[in-house]
Order: structure tokens, then C-alpha cells, then sequence
């Protein structure tokens, strides 16, 4: 009989994960999987009560994107009585990795920390005066990408983080609070870079900035995180600088690893890292952007 | 004047104000053991506050009370019912989503094991209201029942919470003939017990039937108080308005409508479940007076006509020609007027000025892209409080600060504003004092000369007569009996709603 | 007309002095803060900035209050922005041109109006749950257009109205002023306003006396699904994208807020428009107040909260009451010694 | 049948209809996981719910529940990682600390007269403040004591469990149904919800009733953030946002009227039945995307109302016929 995998999403928050549903729908469509989808309108309950709808069915496996780390022990308790096979993708949890296949995610301080050290990399030792976009409060994107920039920030004494405010990770509140930035720091003439912890709010934050009479880009440079095309649009405009990508295929390697466990109980490895790739403005930005744009972000 | 020691309530130099009105001004006030002590006064004459301050609903601005001859000073009223005072206010105040026992016995309920024991609360009510004659499901929600009724329950408790004063305000204005008669049974039984008992009404017979000794009250000040039995009529009338009335109620027979085609016709008119199909005849210049005991189905007659609730049977005709009565809008259409019973729930706006509750109707009648301009909207309002002697401050206070009685004129208002040709008037003189009721049976009299149809409820008899052409009796949700010419008297009314009741009853 | 002016001073006294009591709180805790300068042919400041950030809250407060005054709530309004941003979105990069794009968006922001206007007035549904179904659904409507994703376009009119500038002044607060002053004119002009406050008072009272009830519930529902559409379109011209996922979410709340801060009860009856778009701004200059003070976002809501409560402590009956007695102790201390004597 | 339980047959009436309907398309939602499930998942939300039932009857609205269950979580979380207190005492103290937060914004609503919607909505912001202030964080509970209470449950044939909170939360109904009709204080909440006016008059002290009304559903939140925190075994400040309008959506498809006065403990559950059948309806067909989730959702919510709606409305009609 075919395969019948659950998938409990976060939700639809961002034009990000609505790619992570295209790609994993395509996935499973590709391999023959039907894909029982389940969406938690960001409620860690409703992911809770999808998994154990997903037991009570009987589906062969379940994937998971946890809205957070804690939990999560006693359901996939329950899986793991259950037998199913549960595979966590792009964040992982603070549980016994006994209770999971494997972890499908990329490194979320790692990003952060791949974008500080370019823009340490940048500005060279020049001083530099940095305006950081946090995520959503308390969301664990928000922590670890700011934590990872500041460990590739520490020992550059000449970069230094002046005004730092969420913006929720929407267009809206990037340019809202980047507009605030901008006031609070002499019109922006003291800032000389913006970290957004993705990129939407980087974009808000460009018009931002092109709206105050200043050149995105160039007076301030714009690097931030996810890799979603619109930001290559204005890298190719020369308005950002560069970003961080976050694959949202994390379901490809997902059910790779399920295949072969299935096929033979060869267990893969507790974590499969997903590639933090960094872009610039060098890497052909408009080419990136034909590519991306069909894939439902 | 000193307290007495045979003074079971006293109040010294009460004081109340609202903002723009002084509601009390030094007002002395002593019941004393064992009487009935009637206050009266026009409406916004005070009567109300000055109850509610000897009860803690109101904290009053200055002044003493004694309750045995102890200054006591209830902060609410559930402190004055401790005290021993039970009390009905004006309009029903009881609460329509609760059970009637649950209101009977809020508060107080009896309980079993540290829970309400609802078997005996129930068991209790029923008893309770038995005294009454009421055979009510005490479980159902209050507001299933009438307005009379809720009226009957409302006093029951307030007599079952009166150790000491029993505090009636206008209890008997939505009550009929029998009711009351029951009511004064049981206030004599109270009064016997040596009870004190504060009566506030309009009705003249009712004081004098009942009461000692009476207080005056006018623009809130006290103008007297008067052994019942030494004051007479006119001198007491003079008390309250502060001048002769030249004539109460003119008993006589309105002069019989000219024959001529009746303009309202409405043919087996009727709606399941409210009021059985009846046929009805309306001339122009002609009042039509509906009779019939508590839930007879009066209002529900008005309803129907008035298309507040569609008739799903029969047909209505004006001038011979056919029309849809299917919503007050098309009644309205046909220029229709309504004054409902319930003035509280159905009448007033209470937020809104007394100037806009009285071009409300007429407002709506135009369209909201038509609207009345302010000049004339004063105008209007300022013709209306000097026409129907509306007491308030000025027209823009809100209508729910009025007194009852002035509330109940305002009303007439809004629909004399829009001069209908048919005007529908549920208990118009509800809760109003005896020189504006005068004032509106003149005002009743006066429509009809103009022309006007009317159709008025009122369980007044007298008034009834006083100025119907003709009277329909009801009985049951049924019309049972139409009285007209030499017939409309007070006898034979009350012969035709108890003949029914034979008829019915063999 | 002097009367007038001081009768309407005197109801938006409250709002105003709360206003300037965090305008100067503001200006304290950062000096810059009340600079106005001329940038690029438009006025350019932290205040201007609070008129524009602010607009979206504004314009769903003018239909907010409209539908609260009958005695309802909108809870729809952030959602219906959303639906409104997406089509705006897409009909624009359709190829469908500046005109026809803002004559469908309004229609479907009035057509969602009709929407809860029939659950409320036609089926008597409670306005809260009425409302609920739409903004549950409708943001899921939104997503279904826009499929989840951020829905840019280039479209330089359509941009204009979000960050374009109109005689020195930004488009949004252009926009809301002169929306918002037609509403009012519309509102007290006609006979629409006494109108509904007599439904939101007492609806059966108003159906007796020949108001058009369920017409007129309908038509504020309406008014604020047009306000919901326009401040749709306003939020994605800003970003010069449709953000269905995100566009509007919880600002209903900041909607009912603005109105209460602006005075009007939430138990329907007397409302005042201008009250509730100072209500509006007051709010966005806590936020953008917030932004400003460089404070972590850990204390955004805590902030927020205290701020709120302090206001709406001082509006409350019972703090003015004892205001006003504090204010006249001496007279009543008079009196009650003349009665002593 | 007397009238006022008209709705709350409507509702019984609709929830096994429905759930006949769904186990019709997938039988496997008549197993008993399925209904343990339904118990357990749901938990923190009657539990929540129970409290959002007195504060609508009384007329007003708590729009704090939601913040204040992931106030509780986060509290239990850091107290229970930096001190050595015993669970037990965490929750005595969390329970003490919540039903405060209750009494305060009833203080508030009464004698500053200020609308619950409002003064609720700021604890709202507060008390998610407050968690946030605590730890932005998401914080493991991994004291033994949960194991422990976690180990508590009833098995039933076939699988499913009657968890302990699921359990409480059904204790926390009874009780609520017991002080909503059998208390002088339940009728007091009635008499509120009727007229604030007249129960004063009537001599209900509206005072000490509104306070307790809140303070009843601060408690309850802060219960049913016990109960997420042993559902989790996490305290997270970003937790339970929106439960609020879950509670009140749960309440009103309950029967209970948003006016006050009106309505039934009982029906609550019911309600809460109704949104978890809507829930694991969709999760077991599993082939919505995002958008059609929510669409349904709104669509099935409509629907229900709808039919609570003409069921009531049928049956007025039948018996006035009669
Ligand atoms: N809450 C209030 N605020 C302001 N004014 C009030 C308030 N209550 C009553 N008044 C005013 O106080 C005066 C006395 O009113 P009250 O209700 O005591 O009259 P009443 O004698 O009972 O009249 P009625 O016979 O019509 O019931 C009236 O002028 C009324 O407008
Ligand atoms: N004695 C009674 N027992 C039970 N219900 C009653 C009684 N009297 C009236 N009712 C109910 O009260 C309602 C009142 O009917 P309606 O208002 O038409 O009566 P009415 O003649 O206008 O009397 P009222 O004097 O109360 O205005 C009716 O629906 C009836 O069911
Ligand atoms: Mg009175
Ligand atoms: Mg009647």
C-alpha cells in the first residue's frame, strides 16, 4: 500500500513556510506519499492534538515543524508506542533524540552567525553602528539568530549593535520600526548596517530607508536572513547586501531518510543539517530570483 | 416636627441633588407604626428619590435616618433589607432572566448541605405567591410573564423581605381592580402586624381607601403631611400641584360618534398564539377603549395592529382600500402611532435627549437623508414639553432622567410629533400624576374632535369611560364583547368581562 | 458656532490631554522627538510618523465606532484588510488598471460588511460570534488569494497612495482626514447618526418608533467593511505587497481600543468619530513612543499596558467624579458647617 | 421541556449529529483514543473555558485567559528551574498570584467603572508582558513530579486515556455547574448578567460579586496554565495566544448569550466537544491547505450557530402551534 505520512505545519505566517508546504506537498506527490496535511494556526496545542489525530489514524509516519523547542516528550512518547516513525523539520526539540528519526533543520545561531561574520568581514574594522529587526518575541528563530550574530560579532570592537526592536518578522512592522531607527539615530546618519532576522522585514526596512533619502545598500548596508526571492530583487537593485538562505526543502531529505529506514531500519543520522548558504549581491541575484520565485514563497 | 417614639422610620432634613436638579431639599418624612402613609406628589416631584435614599440606592447628600429611633445609614439596599425594610420600586425592578422563585428568593436562597436547595426555594415561591392567587411555573424565566404579574411578584418579595417598613412604589399602576383589592388585603394584614407602610400612587380612590396619613412632596420639597381622613380631595390636589385643578377626570359620556363609514376596517385580524382573529371597526373621531383583565390580551391586540407582531390571518383596509400592516414602518406609513405599555424596555431612548426621543419617530418616518433640522427639532420639542408640561431641566437631558410620569408624556410626544391619523395608546396614563392625567384624557378628547381614530388600553375603567366611544372587552386573547352609546359604563363593563367569565366557565 | 467648537473641545478634552500628556512624555525621553522638517516636498518627523503609522488603526476606528455605537463589534475588521490588500494585490498585477482595482477592493470590503451586517441583523446572531466567522475565514479567504505568499507589485499609483505624499503630507494621513471627515459630515449631517445611537440605546424602542433597524445595522457593518478595504489597500501600497499572512492581524483590538479610549461605550450609544481617531492616534503614539525609547521588546506590552490603564483610569466616571468633588471641598465643607450650626 | 433549555438540547443535539456524521466518513474517530483524546487535548481549554463561562453570564469578559495561562507556564517553568520548590507549592503560589491578577481587574471593572473588554484587554497585554519579562525563552519542566503526575491515568480498551487533566478538567465542570445553579453566589452571576442596575437594587452585592467573578476566572486560567504546563512540560510566553477567543467561541456555541444572564456550565463543554470534533475532523481528512483550514473552521463555526439557531427557532415555532 502506499505511504501515508502526517505533517503537522506551524501555520501560514510567512511567504517562507508557505514554500516549506509547496515543497513538501511536491515531495510527497513526487514519491508517491500521501501527505495528510494539518495545519496548527500557531498553536503548539493544535500541532499536539494533530499528532495524535495522526496516531489514532494509523499513518505510517509523521512529520513535524515545532512552533517551539519544549513539549514535546509525551506525544512522541506516544508515537514511539505507537511505532510511528516521527521526523522534525527546520527546528528541533528539547527532547531525548531516542523519541525521533532524525532532525531535518539548519542552524539557526549558525545563520546568525554567518551573517555577522560577513558584515564583520565588510566593514572591515571600520567602526560600524548596527540596527537589529528581531523576529517575533520569545520565538526561537528570534533567540538563536540574534545570539549567533552576536557571538560573530564579539571580539570586532568597531561593530556595535545601537538600537535593536522586534518586527515581528513582517513587512509592515520592518519598515514601522526601521522608520524609528532611522529618527532615533540622527536620521540614520549613525547607522552604518541593519541585521533583519528575515527577510521580509528587510524589505520593509529598504523602503524604509529609501524613504528617509537614504541609499539602502550603500549608506546603510541590509543584511538579513531566509533567502526568499523578493530580497534578490533588491540585492539586484543594489539595495540589499546579502542574506542567509534557510532551504525551505527540508521534506526532500526528510523522506530520504524515511525511505531508507522504511526500506531497511538503517536509522539516519539524529540531525541532518540543512546548508546555510550565504548570497551576495556578487551571486547573481536576478538568476537566484527566476529560480525561487515558482516555488510558492 | 419631632420623632415620635411611635415612629418606626424617620427621615430628618433629607438633601439630594443631580446635576442641574435638586432632587430633595430638607425633606422630613415619619412613618409611624402600624399605618399606611401615602406620598404623593407630581410626577418629578421627588418621590422615588426620596425613597431610594431612605433605602441606600441612592446615597444621599445630606440628612438623617431613623429606623427605631437608631440613626441608621443603609449603604445599599441589600443593607435595608437586613434592616427590615423591603421595598418595590417604580418599574418593575426585578431581574426577567432569573426564575420567578429565583427572584423571589434572590439572595436569600434556602440552602441544604451549603447548596441551594431549589426543591424548597421552588416549594417556598409557590407558596409564597399562592397568597396572591398566582398559579405560576415558578421555574420559568420572569420574563415569560406580564408585566402585571412581574408586578405581583416584585411586591410579594418586598412583602416577605419587610420585617419592619414596607416601601410600595406605585405598585398598583400595571394592576387591575382585583389585584388590588388582593394587594389591600394584604397591606391591612401587614399594617395590622404593625408594620409601617410607605404607599406612593396617582390614584386618589387608592389613597383614600387605604391610607392614614399622607405626605406631599412638590419640586422636592416637602409640602405637608395630613391625616387622610381630615384632608379632602381638592384641598389634597391643591397640595400637590400648588393650585385648584379645575376639574379631575370629567366623568362624562363622550359624545357618541357621528355614524358615518368606518376608515379602519380590519377583518378576522389575528395571529396564532397571541390574540384569536377579531374583527374591528375604527371610525375617524372615534376613541375606541379596549377592556379585559391582566393578560387578556390587550397589548397583544395593539401589537397586531400596530404590526409589531405580523397578523398572520385576516385583513386591514383604510378608506376601503387594502393594506399591509406587516412592520411598525408600514404601519407608520399609513400614519399609524404606537405608545407602548412598557415604556422602560419599549419606549424611552434612554441615552438620548428628551428633544431627540421626541423627533425619534418623526425622524424616522422622513429617512435618515431628510433629517429634521436643529432649529426645528428645538422647536418641536419645546411645543411638546409646553403642550404636555413635560418637567425637565431642558430638552437636552437624557430622557432615563426624567421622572416615570414625564418620561410617559415624552413618549406621547414623539407620536404627536408626527401627527398620525391612528394612534395606539397602550396604558397612557400609567404612572401619572392626577393633573397630567387630566391633561391626557383632555389630550385624548381633544385628538378625537380633530378627527383622529384612537384606540386606548387602560385598565382604568373610569378613565375609559370617560372618553371612549365604544370599548371592546377581551378575555382569553379573544374579543368577547363590544360596548357602545348608552352602554359604556363603568357597570357594564365590569358585568361584560365577568359575564364572559361565566359564559367561559360553565 | 462658538458653542459648538467648546461643546466638541469639551468631549475630546480627555483624549486630548492624554494625548499631550504622552506626546510630552515622549519629547522627554527623546529630545528629537517633536522636530518637523521639510524632506523631498513632505514633511518628515516622528509625529508625521505616528499620523501615518497610525492610519490603518484610524480608519478601522471610524467604522469600529460606527458599529459599537449600535451596540455591536466588528472583530472581522483586521481580516477583511487582509482580503482586501490581496485583492488589491492581485487585480493590480492583473493588469487591471489603478481605478478599477480600488472600485473591486472597496466592493468586496463593503460586501464583507454585508456579510456580518445579515448575521447580525437579518439571522440575530451575537455580533462577537458574527464577526468571529468572518475573521477566522477571512484570513484563510486572504491566504487562498494570495496563496500564502507575499503578493508584491510596481504598480506607482497604486504605491502612491501608501508612501506617496500629497501637500506635504503623507498620502495615509490624507487619506484618513479627509475619509474620516466625510464620515463625520455624513454621519451628523444627516439624521444617521441620532439614528443609530437610538438602535445602539434601545433597538426595539427603535424598531417601534419606524427606524429602519436591520438596514441601518447593515449599512454600519458596511461603513466599516469599506473602512477595513481602504486601510487594506493602505497597509499594502505601504509595503508595496498584499502580506495576507500578516496584514491586520489584531488590529481589530487596536480598533476597539482607540474607540473606547476615545470614549464611546462599548454598550453602544453616543459615539463621537473624532473622538475615536484621537483615540487611534494615542495608541500609535504609545507604539511609536515605544519604538523610540530604545527599551528591549520584552517590555513593549508591559509599557503598553501600564500606559492604557493609566488613561483609561483618568477617563474613568469614577476618577473624574472624585476629581470634581476634590475640586469643590470647600463649599460642601460650608455647608455641612452651616448645618451644624 | 422548560424553555431555557432550549439551547443547550440544541447544542447536545448538534454535537452528536455531527459526531454520528464524522465517525460515518472515518470510523476511527469513534475509538477511544480519539475520545481520550479529545478529553486531554482539550483540558486546559475547558478548564479555561469553565472560568470564561461565569464572566460572560455576569455580562462582562475576560480577554486575559490566554496570556495568563502562558504567564502561569513560564512562572512554573522558572521557579521550578531556579528554586527548589516543590511543584505542589509552585502551584499554590501560581494559583495565588493569578487569582490576585483576577481580583484586581475586578476591582478595576467595578470601581473604576471601566468595561471589561477593556480593562481585560490590558491584563492581557500585561500578563504576556510579565511572562515575557520572566523569560522569552521556552523553558523545559523537567521536575520528577510531573513524570509523576503525568503517570496518572486511566486506560481505556483500545488505547485511549483518561489523562489526569482530562479527568480535572471534567472535575472543574462539575464543580463550576455546581456553583453556577446550586450557590447563592451562581445566582448572583445570573443576576448580574440580567441588569447590574436592578441587581443592585434587588440588593445582590454587585461589588463583591463582580470581584469574585474575576477572581474565579484568574484562578481557572491560572488552573488551566497548571494544566498546559503538564500538557507541555514547558512554560513558553508566546503559549495559548488566542485561547480567549477559543474560550468565548466555546461558551457562546455552548448556548450561553454574550449579554449575560443567560446560558449553561454544561453547555461550555459541549462547546468545547464541538470545536475539538472540528478540529480532529480536519485533521484526519487531512487535504486543506492553510487557507482552506481556516476557511472551514469559519464555514463549520457558521454552520453550527446556523443550526443552534433554527433548531431553537423550530421548536419556539412547534410549541406556539400547539
Ligand atoms: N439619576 C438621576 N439623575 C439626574 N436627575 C434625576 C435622576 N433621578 C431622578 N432625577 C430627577 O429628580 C427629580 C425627581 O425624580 P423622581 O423620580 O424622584 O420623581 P417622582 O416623584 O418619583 O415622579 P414620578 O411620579 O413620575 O415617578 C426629577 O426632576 C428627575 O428628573
Ligand atoms: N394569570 C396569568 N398566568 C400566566 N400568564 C399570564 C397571566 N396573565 C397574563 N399572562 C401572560 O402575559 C402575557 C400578557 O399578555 P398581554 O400583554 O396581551 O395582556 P394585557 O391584557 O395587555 O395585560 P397587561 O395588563 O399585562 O398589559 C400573555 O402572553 C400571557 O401569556
Ligand atoms: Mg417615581
Ligand atoms: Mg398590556
Amino acid at each position: 500500500a502506499e505511504l501515508v505520512v502526517g505533517f503537522s505545519q506551524i501555520g501560514s505566517e510567512s511567504g517562507w513556510r508557505a514554500a516549506e508546504t509547496t515543497l513538501t506537498k511536491q515531495q510527497a506527490e513526487q514519491r508517491g506519499i500521501d501527505l495528510k496535511f494539518a495545519d496548527a494556526q500557531q498553536k503548539q496545542e493544535n500541532q499536539i492534538k494533530a499528532i495524535r489525530s495522526f496516531i489514532a489514524q494509523g499513518v505510517n509516519a509523521i512529520l513535524v515543524a515545532p512552533v517551539v523547542a519544549t513539549g514535546w516528550d509525551e506525544v512522541l512518547q506516544e508515537a514511539k508506542d505507537a511505532e510511528i516513525p516521527v521526523i522534525l523539520l527546520d527546528r528541533t526539540v528539547d527532547a531525548s533524540d531516542d523519541l525521533y528519526l532524525t532532525a531535518v533543520t539548519s542552524d539557526l545561531v549558525h545563520e546568525g552567525n554567518v551573517a555577522g561574520k560577513w558584515l564583520a568581514d565588510t566593514v572591515a574594522g571600520k567602526p560600524c553602528n548596527v540596527v537589529e529587526l528581531q523576529g517575533t518575541t520569545g520565538s526561537s528563530p528570534a533567540i538563536d539568530r540574534k545570539k549567533g550574530f552576536e557571538q560573530a560579532l564579539s571580539g570586532h570592537d568597531n561593530l556595535k549593535i545601537v538600537r535593536s526592536q522586534t518586527g515581528d518578522f513582517t513587512r509592515t512592522k520592518g519598515k514601522e520600526v526601521m522608520e524609528s531607527f532611522l529618527k532615533a539615530e540622527g536620521g540614520g546618519k549613525n547607522i552604518c548596517a541593519l541585521y533583519a532576522h528575515n527577510d521580509d522585514m528587510a524589505v520593509g526596512a529598504i523602503q524604509a530607508i529609501k524613504e528617509a533619502g537614504l541609499k539602502p545598500g550603500k549608506d546603510i548596508l541590509v543584511v538579513s536572513i531566509d533567502a526568499v526571492p523578493d530580497i534578490f530583487q533588491a540585492m539586484a537593485a543594489g539595495e540589499a547586501n546579502a542574506t542567509v538562505e534557510l532551504t525551505p526543502n527540508m521534506a526532500g531529505p526528510a523522506f530520504d531518510a524515511l525511505a531508507a529506514y522504511l526500506k531497511d531500519g538503517k536509522a539516519p543520522a539524529k540531525w541532518i543539517q540543512t546548508e546555510s548558504k550565504l548570497y551576495t549581491q556578487a551571486d547573481d541575484p536576478m538568476k537566484v530570483y527566476e529560480e525561487k520565485k515558482g516555488l510558492g514563497y | 416636627m419631632q420623632a415620635s417614639s411611635d415612629n418606626i422610620l424617620s427621615a430628618v432634613r433629607i438633601d439630594k441633588g443631580f446635576p442641574g436638579t435638586k432632587a430633595l431639599d430638607k425633606v422630613d418624612f415619619h412613618l409611624q407604626r402600624g399605618e399606611v402613609h401615602a406620598l404623593l406628589g407630581e410626577n418629578g416631584a421627588g418621590k422615588s428619590t426620596l425613597i431610594k435614599c431612605l433605602t441606600g440606592a441612592y446615597r444621599r447628600d445630606g440628612g438623617s435616618i431613623l429606623l427605631d429611633g437608631v440613626e441608621v445609614d443603609p449603604r445599599d439596599t441589600f443593607e435595608a433589607q437586613r434592616l427590615g425594610i423591603g421595598t418595590v420600586y417604580q418599574e418593575v425592578n426585578l431581574l426577567p432572566n432569573l426564575s420567578v422563585a429565583e427572584n423571589l428568593f434572590l439572595g436569600r436562597q434556602p440552602r441544604r448541605f451549603g447548596v441551594v436547595d431549589i426543591r424548597a426555594m421552588n416549594r417556598k415561591a409557590r407558596e409564597l405567591l399562592s397568597e396572591y392567587e398566582l398559579e405560576l411555573d415558578v421555574t420559568r424565566a420572569l420574563a415569560s410573564y406580564s408585566v402585571a404579574i412581574q408586578q405581583v411578584v416584585a411586591i410579594a418579595r418586598a412583602v416577605d423581605l419587610s420585617g419592619k417598613v414596607l416601601i410600595l412604589d406605585e405598585p398598583t399602576a400595571s394592576l387591575d381592580a382585583h389585584e388590588v383589592a388582593m394587594l389591600f388585603r394584604i397591606v391591612r394584614r401587614l399594617k395590622a402586624r404593625g408594620l409601617g407602610i410607605i404607599f406612593i400612587t396617582h390614584f386618589l380612590e387608592q389613597v383614600y381607601e387605604i391610607s392614614d396619613r399622607i405626605t406631599v412632596l412638590r419640586n422636592g420639597r416637602l409640602v405637608g403631611t395630613r391625616n387622610t381622613a381630615d384632608l379632602d380631595r381638592r384641598d389634597l390636589i391643591a397640595m400637590m400641584i400648588g393650585r385648584e385643578l379645575a376639574a379631575e377626570i370629567h366623568a362624562v359620556q363622550a359624545a357618541a360618534a357621528e355614524g358615518g363609514e368606518p376608515r379602519y376596517r380590519f377583518r378576522n385580524y389575528g395571529r396564532r398564539g397571541r390574540i384569536d382573529p377579531f374583527d374591528l371597526d375604527v371610525r375617524a373621531g372615534e376613541v375606541v377603549g379596549i377592556a379585559g383583565l391582566l393578560g387578556s390580551g390587550r397589548t397583544e391586540t395593539a401589537e397586531v395592529l400596530f404590526g409589531a407582531h405580523r397578523a398572520d390571518s385576516g385583513t386591514a383596509e383604510i378608506d376601503g382600500r387594502r393594506v399591509e400592516l406587516s412592520s411598525p414602518r408600514a404601519a407608520i406609513r399609513q400614519k399609524f402611532g404606537f405608545c407602548p405599555e412598557d415604556r422602560k424596555t419599549a419606549g424611552i431612548v434612554g441615552d438620548l435627549s428628551v428633544r431627540e426621543n421626541i423627533v425619534l419617530a418623526l425622524q424616522a418616518s422622513r429617512g435618515w437623508t431628510r433629517p429634521i433640522s436643529r432649529t426645528e427639532q428645538n422647536r418641536l420639542a419645546d411645543l411638546y414639553i409646553r403642550a404636555l408640561d413635560i418637567r425637565t431641566a431642558d430638552r437636552e437631558k437624557p430622557i432615563k432622567l426624567l421622572s416615570g410620569g414625564n418620561q410617559q408624556k415624552a413618549i406621547l410626544a414623539r407620536w404627536l410629533a408626527t401627527e398620525p391619523e391612528f394612534l395606539i395608546l397602550d396604558e397612557p396614563t400609567r404612572g401619572i400624576d392626577v393633573g397630567a392625567h387630566a391633561e391626557i384624557v383632555r389630550l385624548i378628547e381633544s385628538l378625537r374632535e380633530k378627527g383622529m381614530s384612537l384606540i386606548v388600553i387602560s385598565s382604568e375603567i373610569e378613565e375609559l369611560v370617560a372618553y371612549s366611544t365604544r370599548i371592546i372587552v377581551l378575555r382569553d386573547r379573544a374579543h368577547v364583547a363590544e360596548l357602545g352609546g348608552e352602554r359604556i359604563t363603568a357597570h357594564q363593563i365590569v358585568e361584560a368581562i365577568a359575564a364572559t367569565n361565566e359564559r367561559r366557565a360553565s | 458656532m462658538t458653542s459648538i467648537v467648546r461643546i466638541y473641545l469639551a468631549r475630546l478634552l480627555p483624549q486630548l490631554i492624554a494625548l499631550a500628556a504622552i506626546l510630552i512624555a515622549i519629547s522627554m525621553t527623546f529630545p528629537g522627538f517633536l522636530n518637523l522638517e521639510i524632506q523631498n516636498g513632505r514633511l518628515y518627523g516622528s509625529l508625521i510618523d505616528i499620523l501615518n503609522r497610525g492610519a490603518p488603526v484610524v480608519l478601522l476606528a471610524i467604522g469600529m465606532t460606527v458599529v459599537i455605537a449600535t451596540k455591536g463589534i466588528d472583530l472581522s475588521v483586521g481580516a477583511v484588510m487582509a482580503i482586501c490588500g490581496a485583492i488589491a494585490a492581485s487585480s493590480i498585477t492583473s493588469g487591471h488598471s489603478l481605478f478599477e482595482t480600488i472600485l473591486i477592493t472597496i466592493a468586496v470590503g463593503i460586501l464583507c460588511g454585508i456579510w456580518n451586517g445579515i448575521l447580525v441583523a437579518v439571522l440575530d446572531i451575537q455580533p462577537i460570534i458574527a464577526t468571529l466567522v468572518l475573521m477566522v475565514a477571512g484570513r484563510g479567504i486572504a491566504q487562498l488569494v494570495t496563496e500564502g505568499a507575499i503578493l508584491t507589485f510596481n504598480d506607482a499609483g497604486l504605491i502612491f497612495i501608501g508612501s506617496g505624499s500629497f501637500a506635504g503630507l503623507p498620502m495615509p494621513v490624507v487619506v484618513w482626514l479627509v475619509f474620516g471627515v466625510l464620515v463625520a459630515l455624513l454621519v451628523r449631517q444627516s439624521a444617521l447618526g441620532m439614528l443609530i445611537e437610538a438602535i445602539g440605546i434601545n433597538r426595539q424602542a427603535s424598531t417601534l418608533s419606524g427606524v429602519l433597524t436591520p438596514v441601518l445595522l447593515i449599512a454600519a457593518y458596511m461603513l466599516s467593511g469599506l473602512c477595513a478595504a481602504i486601510a487594506g489597500i493602505i497597509a499594502a501600497a505601504d509595503i508595496r505587497g498584499a502580506d495576507a499572512n500578516n496584514a491586520g492581524l489584531w488590529l481589530e483590538l487596536d480598533a476597539i481600543l482607540a474607540v473606547v479610549v476615545g470614549g464611546t461605550s462599548l454598550l453602544g450609544g453616543r459615539f463621537s468619530i473624532a473622538a475615536s481617531v484621537l483615540g487611534a492616534i494615542i495608541i500609535q503614539a504609545i507604539n511609536t513612543g515605544i519604538l523610540l525609547s530604545g527599551f528591549p521588546p520584552e517590555f513593549n506590552l508591559i509599557i503598553k499596558a501600564a500606559i492604557i490603564v493609566f488613561i483609561l483610569v483618568l477617563q474613568s466616571p469614577r476618577f473624574r467624579t472624585a476629581f470634581a468633588f476634590l475640586a469643590v471641598p470647600r463649599r460642601a465643607a460650608k455647608t455641612t458647617e452651616q448645618e451644624a450650626k | 421541556m422548560n424553555k431555557k433549555y432550549l439551547p443547550l438540547t440544541a447544542t447536545i443535539l448538534i454535537f452528536v449529529l455531527s459526531y454520528a456524521l464524522c465517525a460515518a466518513q472515518y470510523p476511527n474517530i469513534l475509538s477511544t483514543r480519539v475520545i481520550g483524546n479529545l478529553l486531554t487535548d482539550n483540558a486546559f481549554l475547558g478548564v479555561a473555558a469553565v472560568g470564561m463561562t461565569f464572566v460572560i453570564l455576569s455580562g462582562g469578559i475576560d480577554l486575559s485567559v490566554g496570556s495568563v495561562i502562558a504567564f502561569t507556564g513560564v512562572f512554573l517553568a522558572v521557579v521550578l528551574e531556579h528554586t527548589s520548590m516543590h511543584p505542589l507549592a509552585a502551584f499554590a503560589l501560581v494559583l495565588a498570584i493569578t487569582t490576585l491578577f483576577g481580583v484586581l481587574m475586578g476591582m478595576i471593572i467595578h470601581y473604576l467603572e471601566m468595561p471589561a473588554f477593556i480593562v481585560t484587554l490590558a491584563g492581557m497585554f500585561l500578563a504576556r508582558g510579565m511572562a515575557f519579562v520572566l523569560s522569552i525563552d521556552s523553558i523545559p519542566i523537567k521536575h520528577p513530579f510531573y513524570g509523576t503526575l503525568k503517570g496518572f491515568y486511566y486506560k481505556l480498551p483500545g488505547g485511549g486515556r483518561i489523562t489526569l487533566i482530562g479527568g480535572l478538567m471534567l472535575l472543574v465542570f462539575a464543580v463550576g455547574i455546581l456553583i453556577a445553579h446550586r450557590t447563592r453566589f451562581g445566582t448572583n452571576v445570573y443576576a448580574l448578567g440580567g441588569g447590574t442596575a436592578t441587581a443592585k437594587l434587588m440588593g445582590v452585592p454587585v461589588a463583591s460579586t463582580t470581584i469574585k467573578i474575576y477572581a474565579l476566572s484568574g484562578l481557572l486560567a491560572g488552573l488551566s496554565g497548571i494544566v498546559f504546563s503538564l500538557y507541555t512540560s514547558a512554560g513558553y510566553s508566546l503559549a495559548a495566544v488566542g485561547v480567549e477567543l477559543d474560550a468565548i467561541t466555546a461558551v457562546v456555541i455552548g448556548g450561553t448569550l454574550l449579554t449575560g444572564g443567560s446560558g449553561f456550565v454544561a453547555g461550555t463543554l459541549v462547546g468545547i466537544f464541538i470545536q475539538g470534533l472540528i478540529q480532529t475532523y480536519i485533521t484526519f481528512d487531512g487535504s486543506l491547505s492553510s487557507w482552506w483550514t481556516k476557511i472551514l473552521i469559519g464555514a463549520l463555526l457558521f454552520a453550527f450557530i446556523l443550526l443552534q439557531k433554527g433548531i431553537i427557532h423550530l421548536s419556539r415555532d412547534a410549541r406556539q402551534h400547539a
